[in-house]
């Protein structure tokens, strides 16, 4: 086990919005078993803001409170603060991560992002159908 | 709060005996065996009991014992074997034949002989992890100068069928070596036998200390030293004798050769309860390896649809402690070789699980532990993209066929 | 009956609190260092304040303490140093620089290398044993890629000019490796003043035990490992890590540095005394060596017209155990090297004698070894012919000018 | 110290017959000190008899013995048996010697036979002389 810090122990111990929001507006998916991590966010947005954002997560300690850390920090952000959370950031709220695991907090603020152009994408597409 | 140590493979403490037998040799009887006043003798008639009770566990007592040269760890032992082996065989050939689920003091030796011009084939094992003699055959080449396959695998717990194997290679007239690191103290070895040439194992795998190994090299073999200097061990294998190390590798020689049997069953015996316990509990678990020729403190399960540090790390909340095969808890990042030789779909080796067990071990733990992973199965199933859809499709299908 | 140690240099006891700091890892805390759960915790520590103690003895502290390598004996330290180097190193030069009088781990290797096409320059040293900066100077090539010279001499207890000797690498960028198997513990080591590149050592030689050692690797230099496997020491030496031997290590380091100026002054007050002793009470003794720049612990002197195994057995039989250069207590059966190397003629390298204390030794025992050791030189050399024919010459011409 | 057998270690505590005979018959000298051994032997010969024996050794603890046993072993006999005491026999009258140590007990016959040699031929000058 690497050497975590505690906030991550608390994170991954007690992982925050886990799941995935009733029919939800943005869908980001990244990774594969293959490399060892998976997530799936789905997020609810309402003017703007992510009303709710849940996760289905499969991976090692840090990709689960990375997973976790990321659905606290984007929660009732815009779309665009949302979009500006870098992984950085995550690893740095979590108390910094080994460096052998910084690859699992790259995938948290992908798959957030991932779900948020999902859900600008889906509005552009009605945005063109109703015109 | 309660400990249950499942990972008896990775450590395990030294028997109370065996520390007791080294205890001296750190204090009072602390000379150099090379040297030539009195402080040299106890240690020196020391090692050579310890090697011939290193030659008992190995079947090779009244034989060749005194062809056992002691190193600090099986990795040295593997290397010297190699490496030591082609060094000085150069002329014969320049092929190389092990298989792909060794352990990487073989497998990363033959990524550096290759590089200096080696040919190496590793043969490919079947889906519970077995070496075929009859590829074996097919591999050998007039190049041929080294055949390397373990007696068993630490991970997975497969049992190799070495005389077989050892017999192809001497009808060609090629050297075996077997990496029975995993197997010495837990399953008979003997080389009178089987005939094999080299042979490595380590103390700390039936409770002697870390850094005690040796490699028995039949008589004929013709090897290199890896640690060059003075003429210790036949010159095979320079710098003074650690002698306390090399006296609790004999002394849990001993001990191991005399309780094979008794060991052996009792700890199979649990281990198999606690296999038919987590299978009636938990749904969705992969038996990995041999179902029957495998290490009697093996078991290696899959938990589908679950990464297998996160379990680690819930177990080890609760006091259990197991090691896995997924690329996160290996310090190279990568998931178990050994898992994907078998053919198993990466998300199956990623949720593995070795469960070791060791003479302490009792049955009494078993329902603690299945109700754990049970739980801490389930609590991850639960945040599992994968296991959610697997549920959406509503199939079951095994992921392995 | 009375014994006496006075070959420290071949073993010394471990020190009781060395080994009570050990003992914890062989049974509690015996997890493996790179084990995933709570088992893993303690060792991995315990390995990482070793190597900050280490470090201190080394003066490696706070700039370069994780380069430090574990390894099993001073013998393996030198071959990861020399053998790692240059196979790292090999589009670089195929030249290599050391001296007459190191260690055969040292010497042994160069000979191999020499097999595999490498030029080895093996510079000589005065009758003092001391190496010349400037010969070392001169003995560079655009082809040198590693120059070895050890920090002091086992044997003859000469201390190099190791600063010089590293003024002159670096200032031809060339990577300079010292064995400090002998130094370490006895004399101040400081790799941040030196710059020196790697630096070998090894516990038993500081009252640590046996079956640990180290290797210091300066940040930028590139070794390949020698034992090959798992990533562990930084992928520069495979193997589970020797956890109980390494925090004996540790702790050694750590007593040695705190007292090592206290030990070496009473160990050399007490050498001097035991010098000053012998060559008062008997004729015809020779002292190898430097007069000044040596060990403290160290004694070597030629009791002329004897024999060393003669003396040794002679020596044993009244308690007192000893260590000679001659070549009948050689295993190779080759007088010393290091004596040859000084110019020493051949009846004086095999009548040497090395006498080596250790923090046990003490004053009152100097009456008993002189009394002793002039009875059996005298013993010996009524039955030497060499002596006879001495006497009949009536000369006493020092046999070495 | 090599393994030693009790009767080498009785031979070099308590070696017999040090010393140079006075005016010997026949001196045998071998060995030097680069190989670490060097025995001179010096016979009394009467009646073709090996009356009196003595040597001086340079050596390792098996060339003292070996001295003292070939000393013990050639006292009375004639020159010819003596000239046949083997190497061999004198390591196994000694109980053995170790592997590496074989080459002391080979100088130890090698220089009784130097010396009976040496007397031989001053004996055949002293026959031309007086012939
Ligand atoms: C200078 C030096 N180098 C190397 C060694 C080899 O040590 P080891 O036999 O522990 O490998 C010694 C042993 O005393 C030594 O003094
Ligand atoms: C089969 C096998 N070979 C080699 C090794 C390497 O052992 P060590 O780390 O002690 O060198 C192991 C370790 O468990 C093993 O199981």
């Amino acid at each position: 086990m690497p050497e975590y810090s505690e906030k991550v122990m608390e994170h991954f111990t007690n992982p925050r919005n886990i799941g995935e929001v009733s029919e939800p507006d943005g869908i980001g998916e990244v990774g594969n078993p293959v490399c060892g991590d998976m997530m799936k966010f789905t997020i609810k947005v309402k003017d703007n803001r992510i009303e709710d954002v849940k996760y289905f997560t499969f991976g090692c300690g840090a990709a689960i409170a990375v997973s976790s850390m990321v659905s606290e920090m984007a929660k009732g952000k815009t779309l665009e603060e949302a979009l500006k959370i870098t992984n950085k950031q995550v690893a740095e709220e979590l108390g910094g991560l080994p460096g052998n695991k910084m690859h699992c907090s790259n995938l948290g603020a992908d798959a957030l992002h991932k779900a948020i152009t999902d859900y600008m994408e889906k509005q552009k597409v009605e945005a063109g159908s109703s015109s | 709060m309660k400990t249950i140590n499942l990972d008896y493979t990775a450590a395990a403490p030294v028997d109370q005996g065996v520390l007791q037998a080294m205890i001296p040799f750190f204090t009072e009887h602390y000379g150099n065996p090379s040297s030539g006043h009195a402080l040299g003798e106890t240690p020196r008639r020391a090692l050579e009991e310890a090697r011939e009770k290193v030659g008992l566990l190995i079947g090779a007592e009244g034989v060749d014992e005194k062809q056992i040269i002691f190193t600090a760890s099986a990795s040295e032992a593997n290397n010297l074997a190699l490496k030591g082996l082609v060094a000085a065989n150069k002329k014969k050939g320049n092929h190389i034949i092990s298989s792909s689920i060794e352990h990487f003091s073989v497998l990363n030796q033959l990524k550096s002989l290759q590089k200096e011009g080696f040919e190496v084939t590793l043969l490919p094992v079947d889906r519970h992890g077995t070496v075929d003699p009859a590829q074996l055959a097919a591999a050998i080449t007039d190049q041929t100068i080294l055949i390397s396959i373990q007696t068993a695998n630490p991970e997975i717990g497969t049992i190799q069928p070495v005389e077989k194997l050892i017999s192809v290679a001497h009808e060609n007239e090629i050297p075996f070596h077997t990496d029975a690191a995993a197997a010495a103290g837990w399953i008979p070895l003997d080389v009178k036998k089987t005939g094999v040439d080299m042979l490595s194992l380590a103390a700390d795998q039936f409770y002697g200390p870390k850094g005690a190994a040796a490699l028995f090299v039949r008589r004929g073999i013709r090897l290199r030293p890896l640690i060059e200097g003075g003429i210790q061990e036949k010159g095979l294998r320079a710098g003074t004798e650690n002698v306390p190390a090399i006296v609790g590798l004999g002394e849990a020689a001993r001990l191991a050769y005399q309780s094979l049997d008794e060991r052996s069953q009792r700890v199979s015996a649990i281990r198999d309860q606690l296999k038919a316990g987590l299978f009636k509990e938990i749904p969705h678990l992969h038996l990995n390896g041999h179902p029957e020729k495998r290490l009697p403190r093996n078991l290696n399960i899959s938990v589908e649809f679950v990464e297998g540090e996160a379990l680690l790390m819930r177990l080890n909340m609760a006091g259990i402690y197991v090691s896995s095969g997924s690329s996160c808890t290996s310090q190279a990042l990568k998931s178990s070789h050994v898992l994907g030789a078998l053919g198993l779909p990466p998300e199956l080796a990623q949720g593995s699980l070795l469960l070791s067990l060791g003479k302490e071990s009792s049955k009494e733990d078993i329902p603690y532990i299945t109700e754990n992973l049970g739980q801490v199965s389930g609590l991850l199933r639960n945040m599992s993209p994968l296991y959610h859809q697997h549920l959406k499709e509503g199939n079951d299908n095994a992921r392995v066929q």
